[in-house]
């Protein structure tokens, strides 16, 4: 199982809110999308669930690159989860990129249930990113502590 | 330690086509807590439950994963055969390893490992599980509609005919609302006191339900399936069984000067009244600002003229505390103060009216007797103007910004009408847009201008100019034609904004029910829930949620009924028991977390904790678990951490992470 | 400072409180340090100086637990902290009696030793009623002397301005002291290169060495149990200073304090290592001033914070890459 | 009480009659104007450019020195009040403005809107009350019926002036009650009479006078007052006026028993 | 060309701080202003000619100086779009640009009379010149 010695395959983590985008993306499965098996996804109930301690740590256990989904401005299930999660993950992701961490490795996409070609899209071209950004070197600890 | 079982399932070819699942039950094992890992044809098969249900009993399982299809298909599958097995359903986790897995993927080895890995952060998720109960909360089953207008009335209708006690609450004397009002309906014009009043009776002669006029909603408390509510009943001053609705008392009222409200104001009343001849109830209210006995304590006419010995001076507001298990909100609009718009020059002309104001000149049992005249010398016009738009439609601060949807079509409607009972009267309509959208409409509005010859102008009226003659001048735009019109009329009636009734703010911050800046109530989901309130229990009839007409707020009021009625009909209400908790010895009761609960789920309490050995009383979060519905947003805004989601804990989520980070 | 004592003097001889909260002064002459005064007596050992730049309304969350009202002296930034401990319920108002006090800037001993000047014996021109706009420094070295601008903490550099926020009286005039821009320093790390702003931080951010100097007198950060104290966002065990908290330490604090922090800077003025923490809390500041309107945490005790607060036009996250 | 006044440029020579009638008044109703020093002409217009800067210095240096005074600044002409007051809407709301404003201006203090800017009829309303004012008149205007003509500039835009409803206003009206005489209400008194325009385009703002003054006379207006010079001009060049136009400030010198005195 | 032509739709939307599209078109404008029938561009179509970048056409219009400054379209404007600021912009970009000024001091002297008011060549002026 060792893969020692393969090029760089990234882990990339994806929050998926259960009402839309973990349904747009049983959609992309169901339709038989494919996006590359880097992506693993972890179902929250809502957008707004997810802390940006979670992003953090997935950078810190290992993460090349972390993004979100939830369902469209004003249509979230709780009506107003993802505009709190917006603005918290905006403000993260401008922290991020400015203590230096690059901007392409932190996204969030709105993908609604009906969306899985958004889905698998979105997937692809934020995979595509990561590639091109290589490991992610430094997030491992804030301190940077080498 | 948990011991978990892992069950592999093939779904025929659908995952084990691509993924090797014997290796992922193989790899199973080897994870903490792993106690039995297996693999099966088809998991949520009568068999493969039964695989489950065996594990559970042989190994003693505490927690299973199922690596199958999306938990979105079979979660509650493998939650119920665990609940069969005496096994708690919510220690029981999915891996997604068909959609998010063996469908996207070809490389068997990549997908092999994804699914592992997937398997893998479930385990850890599992591993952290704790069994949750659903809670129970109880179902009163009585109904509160709050106003008994059309949307009211329908509602309680509705839902007393299915069999379930229901009150309305209805702030003025009589049921009927701005309905009874009308004159005429578009776009079929029948009159409207004729389709309206049969229900007006039905609702009063209802054994189900139960009418509180000239009451008010003072206060609510409780949440879904159990509302408690204060409701006012204001001092009638007559004793509604004694009354015999006879109308001696209104005749012989020496205090005729009040004006009358259900005619706008356009002529007076008495001051012991009932506000049309249709009420419902059939018994007067006296006014008691208006009434002599009150104001001078000499008089009393009225009791001395009342065979029945109805009057009652001494009659005191009384309040009735009821519970609910659903409450409706069917609180209506009412057109806006006209001030600022003085341009049309409303205030300075009588023979500028709104159009609620020409519905009562045009009913036969309104100020004029339903002759169209000038109200200023009781002449007959010759030349009507109506204006579009006052007041909808604008983003300055004067107006609403929304389009209030019913003036094109009553507006056709009154045009229609004048033009069908006095044909030597000219009608011109300014309009900016005319707006039809609806079954009939377009075609009922081509009428009016085909058949019945009204002049539509497309464009606004900038001043209506009273003339030393007694005329109005109106200057208009017609932008069609590129010119300014300079016409001559003898009445003006403006197509007044309406805007939800003023009261609905109250009730809406009672009920905790969220309102939008056009104090609009909101409804749950804009698209797939137009008749709830986010508010659990709290459904929404008629214009109280934006601008409806009367076929759609009937429809929308039937709708309200079929949602209350699905939770009366419950005995008892299962909460979703992943929802909110609040660590006590962490809670700063700093209220961030309350600031952003969509449900209002959370309050705070003063509370005495034992820290370690500290005694103190702290401000302390409590959430409801009745109205959470989960959503986490309070655990994100808490800075303390004190605020966690059961189901989808901090530890939970952080144990995925690090099992897909491993 | 006389009048200072002698009013506290009064307000606890006739029982309008129970105690005061002040300044005490140290064993040095640039180190006061709070302290609570319970009697006439104790208050000799009152001082308020340049040097008295700590922010006591955190202290005042304890104090509000404590019998009687306690006679509190803030400083003009020092309100925006007491007021943003009221909007969170953090703080009884009742329990308080608010001196807002004068200020003329305070001092960085830091900045005054980073002009070589050692072995500090005494120091004049500190007190808040002297116009001087040097400061005399006797040193065992001999006499020394420096700006007294150039001398002060880089938050007064930036001052908020000189009203107070919040108070029952005010005792001493406040001088203007800002002679630059809030955001000027952010705005520079702004602007370099990924790899620059990265070198930047990871020289800083080694020098910390996890003593919760910053965390312990931040107002924002109040607490009862610190996050990193407990297990709630570690599936294993807390084990060393290797978790995951260690490591995020300052980024996780940041956004915990986003919307509430008044950056009255104190996480800066106590970090033994000097690092600019006010850099991140004001990061996070400028972007919500840009994205989301001017906001300043403790201007009031009702409006909505940034963070539970939102507008269906607001940005999306990928603003961020697009600002470059 | 003493106010700062600002007259402008017309009540110094054309108008010279609006301003003694108002100070005549003043006197007798127990307040002064405290004429600016140096005041510099307003302009006449208001800049609406959102860029324009130099020509609302002049208006920045009247409110500062009221505001040096602590004074309220009073103005009379409908054209200053308007320039004035919106001027100084500018220099309190607008920060742009106000920055360079200052920046020009190079105050000791910047001048941040502080001064309230009072027209004459403001004073007379919210200051010495029209209740007072009636107790004061000695010679009523009875039977007089006065048709107010307010224009656009004391009105208009509603939300900045502040003056009165601009759609239907009464300040004049109950003026016009105050000194004993019976108001008219016409719908044309906010309409514009033509302003500047009457310079060039003499026909256009003549038509426009023809039809205020018709109103008012359709409704029976024995004569009309207007606060604005400009005002006064162009309703005087209206060529099928037959009832005559006063300033506000004449009438009220009248009903105080002050405008012989003031004429002498 | 085309894009000098955005800057001064641009620029109009500066010096006036209009939002043209925030105009829905009603016409009350039109339907307000006195100076009407005098105009040949009408106030209602003010917001179209900054909207399609055609401002050449705006400032060589007659309306430019018929407007009166009456501000009655933007006290009514249901939309505060202020046509009335917008063709007052147009004016100050003929005024400040081309120095093409509508009034000359040659011709005042015949446009006056003894009744004028200082106060009507002061609004004139500052309307019509630089």
């Amino acid at each position: 199982m060792s893969i020692e010695n393969k090029s760089f395959r990234p882990k990339i983590v994806a929050f998926c809110c259960n009402w839309c985008s973990y349904a747009g993306a049983d959609l992309a499965g169901s339709s038989r999308l494919s996006y590359p098996a880097d992506v693993k996804i972890i179902r929250v109930p809502c957008s707004c669930r997810v802390n940006p301690m979670f992003i953090l740590r997935a950078f810190e256990k290992g993460a090349d690159g972390v993004i979100m989904c939830g369902c469209h401005p004003g249509d979230c299930h709780y009506s107003t989860g993802n505009f709190y999660a917006r603005r918290r993950m905006t403000l993260l992701f401008s922290m991020l990129d400015y203590i230096g961490v690059e901007n392409g490795r932190t996204r969030v996409e709105w993908v609604s249930a009906a969306e899985g070609v958004k889905f698998s899209d979105t997937m692809n071209s934020f995979v595509e990113k990561i590639y091109s950004l290589g490991e992610n070197v430094r997030l491992g600890d804030l301190r940077c502590r080498n | 330690m948990q011991r978990i079982g892992v069950f592999v399932c093939h779904c025929g070819s659908n995952i084990a086509a691509t993924v090797d699942v014997s290796k992922v039950a193989e790899m199973a094992l080897m994870e903490p807590g792993v106690v039995h890992a297996e693999d099966y044809q088809y998991m949520c098969s009568e068999a493969g439950q039964a695989k489950i249900a065996d594990a559970i009993h042989e190994k003693k399982l505490t927690g299973i994963v199922v690596c199958s299809c999306s938990p979105r298909m079979h979660e509650a599958t493998f939650r119920k055969a665990a609940e069969r097995a005496g096994l708690n359903p919510y220690m029981v986790e999915i891996a997604n390893i068909r959609e998010h897995c063996s469908w996207i993927h070809k490389d068997m080895e990549e997908a092999t490992k994804k699914a592992v890995i997937l398997m893998r952060a479930a385990v850890a998720k599992v591993n952290l599980n704790t069994p949750l109960q659903p809670g129970e909360s109880r179902v009163t089953k009585r109904a509160l509609i709050i106003g008994g207008g059309i949307a009211g009335i329908q509602t309680a209708l509705d839902i007393a005919d299915a069999g379930y006690e229901v009150d309305i609450v209805e702030k003025t004397p009589s049921i009927g609302g701005r309905m009874s009002q009308l004159d005429k309906t578009f776009p079929t014009l029948d009159c409207s006191a004729c389709i309206l009043t049969p229900k007006m009776v039905e609702a009063s002669a209802h054994e189900k339900i139960k009418i509180y006029t000239y009451s008010e909603v003072e206060n609510v408390s409780g949440f879904v399936g159990d509302f408690t509510v204060d409701i006012r009943k204001k001092a009638r001053s007559v004793d509604m069984d004694k009354c015999t609705g006879c109308g001696v008392c209104q005749e012989k009222c020496p205090s005729k000067k009040a004006p009358s409200e259900f005619n706008r104001g356009l002529n007076n009343r008495s001051a012991i009244y009932t506000p049309f001849a249709q009420a419902i109830p059939n018994v007067p209210v006296i006014d008691r600002e208006a009434c002599i006995k009150f104001k001078t304590g000499k008089c009393g006419i009225c009791s001395k003229v009342c065979q029945a010995g109805a009057i009652d001076y001494e009659q005191k507001d009384e309040i009735i505390t009821e519970k609910y298990g659903a409450i409706v909100v069917a609180t209506g609009f009412d057109t806006i103060n006209l001030d600022k718009y003085d341009e049309y020059a409303y205030s300075q002309s009588k023979d500028v009216i709104t159009s609620l104001e020409l519905e009562r000149v045009m009913n036969a049992a309104g100020p004029t007797h339903g002759h169209l005249e000038r109200l200023s010398d009781g002449k007959a016009p010759k030349e009507m103007v109506f204006i579009q738009c006052v007041g909808s439609r604008c983003s300055d601060d004067r107006g609403k910004p929304y389009c209030s949807k019913i003036c094109c079509m009553y507006t056709a409607k009154h045009a229609m009408l004048i033009r069908d009972k006095y044909p030597d009267v000219n009608v011109t309509v300014f309009y900016i847009d005319v707006r039809t959208p609806g079954k009939n409409f377009d075609e009922f509005y081509r009428r009016a201008v085909e058949q019945y010859g009204v002049n539509y102008i497309k464009g606004q009226v900038g001043k209506v100019i009273p003339q030393p003659n007694g005329k109005l001048l109106v200057q208009g735009s017609d932008l069609l034609d590129n010119r300014q019109i300079l016409k001559e009329a003898d009445m003006v009636v403006l197509a007044t904004a309406i805007e939800p009734n003023p009261d609905v703010r109250k009730i809406a911050t009672m009920l905790t029910a969220s309102i939008d800046t056009n104090n609009f109530l909101t409804e749950a989901h804009a698209k797939l829930r137009p008749v709830e309130s986010p508010t659990a229990g709290i459904f929404l009839s008629g214009v109280c949620q934006g601008p409806k007409d009367i076929p759609e707020t009937v429809a929308q009021a039937g709708a309200a009924a079929v949602k209350a009625i699905g939770l009366l009909a419950k005995d008892k209400l299962m909460t979703n028991p992943c929802t909110a908790h609040s660590d006590e010895l962490l809670c700063n009761g700093c209220s961030t977390c309350e600031n952003v609960c969509p449900y209002g789920a959370i309050t705070y309490e003063d509370k005495e904790v034992n820290d370690h050995g500290i005694r103190e009383v702290r401000r302390l979060a409590v959430v409801n678990s009745a109205l959470c519905q989960g959503c986490g947003a309070c655990t994100v805004a808490c800075p303390s951490g004190a605020m966690d989601l059961q189901g989808f804990s901090n530890r939970q989520i952080i144990a995925e992470v690090d099992a897909i980070c491993r | 400072m006389q009048e200072l004592i002698n009013r506290a003097k009064e307000m606890l001889d006739d029982g309008t409180v129970a105690r005061v909260l002040g300044w005490k002064a140290g064993d040095l002459p640039y180190n006061p340090e709070p302290a609570y005064f319970e009697d006439a007596e104790s208050l000799k050992d009152f001082v308020y100086n340049g040097f008295c730049g700590a922010n006591l309304s955190k202290y005042m969350i304890e104090a509000s637990k404590l019998e009687g009202k306690t006679l509190v002296f803030l400083k003009p930034c020092d309100t925006y902290s007491f007021n943003q401990l009221i909007k969170e319920h953090r703080v009884d108002r009742e329990k308080a009696y608010i001196i807002g006090v004068g200020c003329k800037g305070k001092l960085d001993i830091e900045k005054i030793r980073a002009q070589g000047i050692k072995g500090i014996e005494s120091i004049e021109g500190a007190e808040i009623t002297d116009d001087a706009d040097t400061l005399k420094v006797q040193t065992i070295y001999g006499e020394k002397s420096c700006a007294y601008a150039d001398a002060m903490l880089e938050r007064c550099h930036v001052c908020k301005g000189k009203e107070h926020k919040i108070y029952d009286e005010q005792i001493g005039e406040s001088k203007e002291t800002k002679d630059g821009e809030r955001f000027d320093e952010v705005a520079r790390i702004e602007a370099m290169a990924p790899a620059e702003k990265f070198a930047f931080f990871q020289k800083e951010l080694s020098k910390c060495i996890r003593c919760n100097a910053c965390r312990n007198v931040c107002p924002a950060c109040s607490c009862r149990k610190c996050v990193f104290d407990s297990n709630k966002f570690d599936s294993a065990q807390k084990a060393n200073v290797d978790s995951f908290e260690e490591k995020m330490f300052h980024i996780i604090r940041a956004f915990h304090v986003a919307g509430r922090c008044t950056d009255c800077g104190e996480c800066s003025r106590v970090c033994p290592q000097g690092i600019p923490l006010h850099l991140f809390n004001r990061k996070f500041i400028k972007d919500i001033d840009e994205l989301y309107g001017e906001y300043q945490a403790g201007d009031d005790t009702e409006s909505k914070a940034p963070l539970t607060n939102y507008t269906f036009e607001d940005a999306e996250p990928s603003i961020v890459g697009k600002r470059g | 009480m003493k106010y700062s006044y600002y007259p402008g440029c017309t009540l110094r020579t054309k108008a010279k009659d609006l301003d003694d009638y108002a100070r005549a008044s003043a006197r007798v109703l127990g307040f002064e104007l405290e004429e600016v020093e140096d005041w510099q002409c307003c302009g006449g217009v208001y800049p609406l450019g959102t860029d324009e800067i130099a020509t609302k210095l002049s208006s920045v240096r009247a409110l500062n020195a009221a505001k040096e005074k602590n004074q309220e600044l009073v103005t009379i002409c409908s054209a200053c009040h308007h320039v004035i007051k919106r001027v100084n809407d500018d220099m309190k709301n607008v920060e742009d403005i106000c920055t360079r404003a200052n920046n020009y201006m190079e105050l000791d203090t910047p001048y941040k809107g502080e001064t309230k800017v009072l027209h004459y009829l403001e004073v007379l309303r919210d200051r010495v009350g029209f209740d007072e004012l009636k107790k004061k008149v000695v010679n009523p205007l009875k039977g007089k019926k006065i048709g107010a003509y307010y224009g656009c500039l004391l009105l208009r835009p509603g939300k900045l002036l502040e003056f009165d409803n601009p759609e239907n206003p009464k300040i004049m009206e109950d003026f016009i009650r105050a000194i004993g005489a019976e108001p008219v209400i016409y719908p044309y008194r906010n309409e514009c009479c033509g302003g500047y325009i009457s310079l060039k385009e003499k026909d256009m703002a003549k038509s426009m006078c023809d039809k205020i003054t018709e109103s008012a006379e359709g409704f029976g207006a024995d004569m009309l007052i207007t606060a604005c010079p400009l005002c006064m001009y162009n309703l005087n060049k209206s060529s099928a006026k037959k009832i005559p136009v006063y300033y506000f400030t004449e009438l009220l010198a009248e009903a105080l028993g002050v405008k012989e005195v003031q004429a002498s | 060309m085309s894009s000098n032509k955005k800057k001064q739709a641009e620029l109009i939307e500066e010096i006036s701080g209009v939002n043209p599209l925030k105009c829905m078109k009603c016409g009350k404008c039109s339907a307000t202003c006195p100076s009407y029938n005098e105009m040949d561009i009408k106030p209602h179509q003010f917001v179209s000619y900054v909207i399609n970048e055609d401002v050449e056409s705006l400032v060589n219009s007659k309306s430019l100086w018929k407007c009166l400054s009456c501000f009655a379209c933007v006290e009514r404007c249901p939309r505060d779009v202020k046509p009335g600021k917008l063709i007052d912009a147009a004016r100050q970009m003929v005024v400040r640009q081309r120095n093409n000024t509508y009034l000359s001091p040659d011709e005042i002297p015949e446009l006056l009379d003894p009744e004028l008011p200082q106060q009507l060549l002061v609004s004139a002026f500052r309307r019509y010149r630089r």
